[in-house]
């Protein structure tokens, strides 16, 4: 991997406010008062055995699943059933999902362009600008005419982070973007997700990416059973896990 | 940039009890808000759909619920109703044997009941991979039963017929390690001059001494739905051999041979089935030598089975194409020859794959066997269509018998599509 | 395998015919060939056989003799003394429109229950695939029928419209539902009228070209231009004002009851709606199967990464769901479409006069032209369906997913 | 293909075409056997020929199949009502042995219609049944009259039935007999009407194939048989009786207590009481299957003996 | 990985010969004047860029691909049109793929046994024994009744050596064995076919596990552009190629 980046000063704008919240699937309950603040500039890593409720929550703070209690400010804006707010939130944050999600009928510069010109109203030469020149940063302009089903995982996935980032978030959802890779796939996307970080962006990535965790985040956070059992630093996270149940859940992880 | 916020350290010890939802997420006033009023939309078409099962009902109920059920004729039933709207299903009442056996006689009803119920037992293992594969026997016994069964006439036939077919087993076995194309071709001509040789005077020997015999049903005799399930069943087995032959001809890298079976499947998938009946009841004749006259229920089998079997070819070449090309090269990189790695390694993983469509062309052709009726074949359409409804008695029924007629197909055919769904299922998550 | 060169081993063993791969290959096929030709070569000698000793003929002359009965249903003008051949041409335009009709009944019906089968209203779900399931498991030749006699009895016949009080009434004084079909006003052009007409096709046009515009404006300024209530304007306006201002020169006829039957308007025959409504009801119920199926091929993934990017439900389906699901739906969906024109040949049930219930019927019939009539009609069909079948494929390669 | 005969005795069955369905001449009783007037000719034929009126398979055939059914053998009679025409006797090369129903073509209207002729019937909706000689009579009779009508072809008689009763059509068109049988079949007979007119001359016969004299005179003969049977007083009742011998010479040639005549036909002498016997002569068959007496109530009209003002009119049997 | 097997003594009897062999696709040139022996018992390792011909030589060795010019001979048996040449050299030669291509409707031992029984006309028994003979060679017995889909990758590449050496093959060709498999599995395989070199075993084999190639093989083979650019023994070949095309390519694939 790249050098460490620094790790940026955080400013104490508050990015994502997520107070009390909880969330139900009929009457399973996946997600137990939930309460996380996020800062603008914060990268946060979450981490937690499968079906903690990790995903659940990151999709929950860009209204792909509804809470039923508790509220998610992001930026200002407070979520709601009013459609306006949930799209106002979406434009600003931009998702990445694990299996990428690219449109494979359209090509992968369409697929960056996609959004700006039919949401944003970006003009369409603009936004293939927008478009390359993100494309460049995850060093793959060349690939701009080729379709989806042409490229390798590794480089779907960088397109897919191009992608958000032609809609310009201000907040970026990371859903495990590198579980569905070959090892060597995986270093070209955290190379770009590291880069991203450098740049200042918000991010919260569900990841169990440990040396990324420890060379990007401000915080790591570890759920279990739909809530959030310990969040520190990385470092004493790592080093010095307060609960059994984050020490357990390491020794597994990093043991293998 | 102002003082950075430090970061919270927070540890739970403690799990946070599981809660229930709030009201509006349990019981039934969720699942209607869910299921039917979710959005003002939502709930506009809840009531049109409401109305629509309204109307509905409100036309089948009453015709269903004042039905006539026992009467002698049409005439007889509309005094009983006296006129109120009802149906006079009396007709099924008094001419279901012909509408189900068409007019074979009713002493031998339990014959072709017991072939029916025999069929399942012989298709059960097919249908089922749990059962043993012992029961696989039976299955190949069947045809023979069954003819037995419902043809009658004497046991040596059908005997004979299957050593016949034992005899050509034995050629094929015998000639196999030559070649097994060659083998294969020897096998069935062995089988057919077994059968054209030997098995007339034979069996008549035979049956001179020990006559072991049924009465004899004519062909012409069977009807009804008995007619529609016969050439259903048989025609669906027949043609998946036949499909599977045009299938690997069509995909053979000869170019005549796979020319042959692209012009034959284009052929038969181009035209109605229909054209192709009256064909079979009308064209035939004359493409054969003057004087051969055979069986009309023949004919039409070999229609429909040439019918199915194009349609089957398109569905197993389907399946043959899903299978990556390593399998064949890893057939041919053990010393395989194409005969064996088609038999052992292709051909079960294709038509796995193809199943699905294998039963959806099954149920196709059992709905499409109805046709039959428009080439004079007392099929159970047939049936209703002719000798029913022109005879004097039920001269003017109408709706009864058809309803009857689309509640039985519909029975069977949602039968074999709940089944096909059931093996999809299984086939999803099967050696995983 | 075909060629390896071999070169030490030029001598020909007879062997060689079925143990070499340079010639095993054509042994077989010749082998194949001469099966074929023989086979056709039995047939066509029988057939020979058989017609001398009936002292039968093939021939087409009956084509050319006078036909000799009436057509209810014409496209284009008959008469009882016109030709066979032309019975058959008129057969032949009957079996294209009701296989037109009902393909695009079909596709309406199919679509609409296929969309709605996904519903989140349980009920109407639940309808959708008892529909779906009640059509696809019943033989098409039994819905034909029942459909037929529905109509024929659910509807009132044109005496009920008669009298002082009558039973049934026309709709708005210009549509008639009677069970002998429905009579729908006929436009009668006078001069002028292909102006208006002129104009109409303008303004079609029009709002095409409107809208490839606000698209070509979005993609240029980022400006969208609202086009519906613009279309819908340009739809109607022009066109009233030209008939307006010419003078009105389009009048309809509308029909009335006189003698037996409606007079004037046009006529849609009860054989041609009862047919029409079996074939799209029963092909609608397999296409709404393959509707749903295309649908639900397109992952959830895609509309999450679309809602994710910000675009709303409608834009979604226009641009992400419904180009993905349509390469899966299209090619079954020519299929039924196949499917539903071959099964019109099930018309002589209900009396309607198609190409099989002319030249297969009628001609057949009068003519015991039997063998020539039959091979006509299946190289009718043949030609429909393997032109279908090549535009089928033209655009399954066209469509094709780019892939590594 | 001149040897029909001996392949129906050797075959110990006759192979007869009849059709799939048509009220009073054939229909499947609910022990599925054929009853009818077109059926008993063929058990006239099969006692004829083989002595067993029973020795009769029946073989249904649709309009389109009827003739291809005939001439590829599978049938060695059609019994059906076929109306005899020149292109079928002489083009089609069938052969036909004699008339059993004079029918002619005939409309129905409903009473309420207040039609009285046919010539009233401009611009009416006919309901027929598809792909008979029907239609082109139908045709022809419009065409001069100068009238127009819409035919709506249906394939079967019960459901032409069903179309004309639900108003789908204004008048049913089909042979007379027909019309009487399914007329009798209403819920309410008197309220419909056949109208005057007979707009064709539709003879019905069974038909043979061409080129086999032998076959087609047996089956010529048999038909005669009935016919003369009753024209000379022969019934099933007194057959026994007479076929001992009577005075009258033609009864005794014709029963064969007397000539040769079974023989000439290669047939046994007693052939012709074999026929009568199978189901009486011709008169009792008429009235069992579709005379006054049954639900269809035929009169004998045209179909009586010339004796009586019909046009039955058997050739001697000399 | 096990210890270094002693590079075993080659005999002097040739097992693959090629002469001149040259072989098209349509029009392009795909192998080029390829001369190559290869002694019993010689391990020998193909190494060159994607494209350039590997794996289209060892399908050319049995047959899979055919040569339009020069001549092979497998152990003395010249490869010609003859389909019983064919089949003759077929059984004696054993081929592993890329993607095992394991037959998933059957279990592990009928996967084994399919050949011998069928093309050996081994007596099923005497087939199963030897199947289990290899299958705890490979080290994976107790899997036997098992369908392939169950089995990890790296335990389903083991099947496929286990199924060819059922065949009792003189020659066994490989090709790219390894690089289908995680990194955990990869050891797995080359343990098995390091202990199949011990044997005596006449290997072929494309691979870029250059830890194997040192270790076992007795020729490094570099193909370029459908030629053989080079060939030597390991120690020379990888610490001092001769060829400039050689170099280049070692320094890429060492350097990762
Ligand atoms: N649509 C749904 N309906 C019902 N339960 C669901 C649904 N989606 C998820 N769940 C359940 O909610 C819980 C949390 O799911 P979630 O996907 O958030 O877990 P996760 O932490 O992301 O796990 P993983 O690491 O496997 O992705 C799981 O127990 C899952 O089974
Ligand atoms: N069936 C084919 N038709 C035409 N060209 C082919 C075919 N198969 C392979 N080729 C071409 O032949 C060349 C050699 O292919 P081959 O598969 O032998 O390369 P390789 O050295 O094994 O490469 P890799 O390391 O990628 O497996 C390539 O340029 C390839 O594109
Ligand atoms: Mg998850
Ligand atoms: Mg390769």
């Amino acid at each position: 991997m790249a050098e460490a980046p620094k790790k940026m000063k955080v400013s104490d704008e508050v990015a994502v406010d997520i107070r009390a919240m909880n969330k139900w699937y009929g009457s399973f309950h996946v997600l137990r008062d939930i309460n996380l603040t996020v800062y603008r500039g914060e990268r946060i890593v979450i981490c937690g055995p499968s079906g903690s409720g990790k995903s659940t929550l990151i999709r929950c703070i860009n209204a792909l699943e509804e809470h039923q209690d508790g509220t998610i400010t992001v930026d200002g804006t407070r979520l709601s059933s009013d459609l306006k707010n949930i799209d106002k939130i979406r434009s600003e944050v931009g998702m990445c999902f694990q299996h990428f999600n690219l449109f494979p009928h359209l090509t992968i510069l369409e697929n960056c362009t996609l959004a700006p010109i039919w949401v944003r109203k970006t003009p369409k030469r603009e936004a293939e600008e927008t478009a390359m020149h993100f494309l460049e940063k995850v060093k793959i302009p060349e690939q701009a005419n080729k379709y989806p089903g042409q490229l390798s995982g590794g480089q779907q996935q960088r397109v897919a982070i191009a992608r958000s980032l032609c809609m310009r978030p201000k907040i970026m959802l990371f859903d495990e973007p590198t579980s569905a890779l070959d090892p060597e796939m995986i270093k070209e996307v955290l190379d770009t997700m590291i880069q991203l970080a450098e740049d200042g962006m918000t991010m919260l990535c569900v990841t169990h990416e440990m040396g990324f965790a420890r060379q990007v985040a401000n915080r790591v956070i570890f759920m279990d059973q739909g809530q959030i059992v310990e969040q520190n630093e990385p470092e004493p996270f790592f080093n010095n896990p307060q609960s059994d149940r984050t020490k357990l859940f390491l020794s597994q992880i990093l043991g293998h | 940039m102002s003082t950075a916020p430090k970061v919270q350290a927070f540890v739970r010890h403690d799990t946070l009890p599981a809660s229930a939802p709030p009201v509006s997420e349990t019981g039934v006033v969720r699942w209607l808000r869910a299921n039917l009023f979710s959005s003002v939309g939502n709930g506009i078409m809840t009531l049109i759909a409401l109305y629509c099962l309204y109307l509905l009902l409100a036309a089948i109920v009453p015709w269903l619920a004042n039905g006539v059920w026992r009467a002698d004729s049409i005439r007889d039933c509309r005094e009983q109703l006296a006129g109120a709207t009802g149906g006079c299903f009396a007709v099924i009442a008094e001419r279901w044997p012909q509408l189900v056996f068409g007019n074979y006689p009713s002493e031998h009803y339990p014959r072709a009941i017991l072939a029916f119920v025999l069929l399942f037992v012989a298709l059960a293992p097919v249908l089922f991979v749990e059962l043993p594969r012992k029961m696989l026997w039976f299955t190949g016994l069947f045809p023979f039963i069954a003819y037995w069964l419902i043809w009658g006439g004497t046991l040596w036939v059908p005997t004979l017929a299957l050593a016949g077919v034992v005899a050509g087993f034995f050629v094929f076995r015998a000639l196999e390690r030559m070649s097994f194309f060659g083998a294969l071709v020897a096998g069935l001509a062995a089988t057919l001059a077994f059968w054209i040789v030997l098995v007339g005077p034979l069996s008549g020997a035979l049956a001179s001494i020990v006559p072991l015999r049924l009465d004899y049903v004519e062909s012409r005799e069977i009807g009804g739905f008995m007619i529609n399930f016969i050439l259903g069943t048989s025609c669906i087995a027949l043609s998946l051999p036949l499909g599977i032959a045009l299938a690997l001809g069509r995909q053979s890298n000869l170019p005549v041979i796979k020319m042959i079976c692209v012009m034959f499947i284009e052929f038969i998938r181009g035209v109605p089935l229909i054209t192709l009946l009256f064909v079979a009841s009308v064209m035939l004749a004359y493409f054969l030598p003057p004087g051969t006259n055979f069986d009309l229920i023949l004919r039409v089998i070999i229609m429909i089975t040439l019918f199915a079997a194009a349609y089957m070819a398109e569905a197993i070449r389907g399946g043959l194409a899903a299978l990556p090309k390593g399998q064949y090269e890893a057939g041919d990189s053990l010393g395989l020859d194409y005969w064996q790695s088609m038999r052992l390694i292709i051909l079960p993983q294709a038509l796995k794959i193809s199943i699905p469509s294998i039963v959806n062309i099954a149920i196709g052709l059992f709905k499409d066997t109805t046709l039959v009726s428009i080439i004079s074949m007392f099929d159970m359409l047939g049936m209703i269509k002719g000798p029913i409804l022109s005879s004097t008695d039920w001269f003017g029924v109408y709706w009864e018998l058809y309803v009857f007629a689309a509640l039985l197909f519909f029975v069977f055919t949602y039968g074999i599509s709940k089944y096909s769904q059931y093996l999809e299922r299984k086939l999803a998550t099967d050696h995983r | 395998m075909s060629t390896m060169s071999d070169p030490s081993q030029p001598v020909f063993r007879l062997s060689m015919l079925v143990n070499d791969t340079r010639y095993r290959g054509i042994t077989f096929q010749i082998i194949a060939f001469m099966a074929i030709v023989l086979l056709f070569g039995w047939m066509a000698w029988n057939a020979t056989q058989n017609l001398a000793a009936l002292g039968q003929n093939i021939s087409y002359g009956f084509l050319g003799e006078q036909a000799g009965y009436d057509i209810n249903q014409k496209l284009i003008p008959y008469a009882s003394t016109d030709t066979h051949l032309r019975a058959a041409v008129v057969g032949i335009l009957n079996t294209l429109l009701v296989a037109f009709l009902g393909c695009v009944t079909a596709t309406i019906i199919g679509v609409v229950v296929g969309i709605l089968r996904l519903s989140k209203n349980w009920l109407v779900a639940k309808l959708m695939s008892g529909y779906v399931e009640i059509f696809r498991n019943v033989p098409v030749l039994i819905w034909i029928l029942i459909i037929f006699s529905v109509m024929s009895n659910a509807l009132p016949a044109p005496n009920a419209f008669r009298g002082e009080n009558p039973s049934a009434s026309m709709v708005m004084d210009a549509f008639a539902f009677t069970n002998r079909g429905v009579y729908i006003p006929r436009p009668v052009w006078e001069p002028g009228s292909f102006l208006v007409v002129a104009v109409f096709i303008a303004s079609i046009v029009g709002i095409f070209a409107l809208r490839r515009y606000a698209v070509k404006l979005l993609f240029d300024t980022g400006r969208e231009l609202k086009t519906f209530w613009p279309s819908i304007g340009l739809f109607f306006v022009p066109t009233l004002l030209a008939y307006f201002v010419l003078g009105r020169p389009i009048t309809l006829e509308y029909p009335e009851l006189r003698g037996f039957n409606f007079q004037g308007g046009i006529q849609i025959f009860g054989s041609l709606i009862g047919l029409w409504f079996a074939l799209a009801l029963y092909t609608g119920a397999f296409i709404a199967e393959n509707v749903r199926a295309g649908i639900m091929a397109v992952s959830k993934g895609q509309t999450e990464a679309a809602s994710a990017l910000g675009m709303r439900p409608g834009r979604i389906m226009r641009l992400v769901i419904l180009p993905q699901a349509l390469r899966v739906i299209i090619p079954p969906l020519i299929s039924q479409y196949l499917n539903l024109t071959k099964n019109s040949s099930l018309a002589a049930a209900v009396g309607y006069m198609d190409i099989t219930g002319t030249l297969g019927g009628i001609t057949l019939n009068q003519t015991g032209r039997s063998f020539e009539a039959i091979l006509l009609l299946m190289l009718f069909y043949l030609i429909i369906s393997l032109s279908i079948a090549g535009l089928m494929n033209l655009y399954n390669n066209a469509v094709k997913l780019k892939e590594r | 293909a001149a040897q029909t005969l001996e392949d129906v005795t050797s075959r110990g069955a006759l192979n007869c075409g009849i059709s799939t369905g048509l009220v009073g001449f054939a229909s499947q009783d609910a022990n599925g056997e054929w009853q009818g007037f077109d059926v008993a000719v063929c058990r006239a034929v099969a006692a004829a020929v083989l002595g067993d009126p029973s020795a009769v398979d029946f073989t249904p055939t649709t309009n389109q199949v009827r003739f291809e059914v005939l001439n590829s053998g599978e049938i060695d009679m059609l019994a059906r009502n076929t109306t005899w025409t020149f292109s079928r006797d002489v083009d089609l090369k069938l052969e036909f042995t004699g008339i059993n129903y004079y029918d002619g073509q005939g409309f129905m209207v409903p009473a309420a219609l207040g039609v009285s002729s046919a010539k009233e019937l401009d611009g009416a909706t006919v309901c027929i049944q598809a792909g008979t000689t029907t239609e082109l009579n139908l045709a022809d009779f419009f065409r001069i009259n100068n009238m127009s009508y819409q035919p709506v072809p249906i394939s079967t008689a019960s459901e032409a039935q069903q179309q004309y009763l639900a108003g789908s059509c204004d008048v049913y068109t089909t042979d007379a007999s027909g019309l009487a049988a399914t007329r009798a079949a209403f819920e309410d007979p008197a309220g419909h009407i056949i109208l005057p007119e007979i707009i064709s001359k539709e003879p019905l016969g069974p038909l043979v194939r061409h080129g086999d004299n032998e076959w087609g005179d047996v089956v010529r003969w048999t038909l005669n048989a009935l016919i003369a049977a009753e024209e000379l007083g022969v019934t099933s009742a007194n057959i026994e009786e007479l076929s001992a011998g009577t005075d009258n010479p033609e009864i005794n040639r014709l029963l064969g207590s007397e000539g040769n005549l079974g023989e000439m036909l290669g047939l046994s002498a007693d052939w012709a009481k074999n026929a009568i016997a199978a189901g009486g002569n011709y008169g009792e068959i008429f009235e069992r299957h579709i005379g006054q007496n049954t639900p269809i109530g035929l009169a004998r009209g045209l179909n009586a003996q010339w004796t009586e003002g019909g046009l039955l009119y058997a050739p001697p049997f000399r």
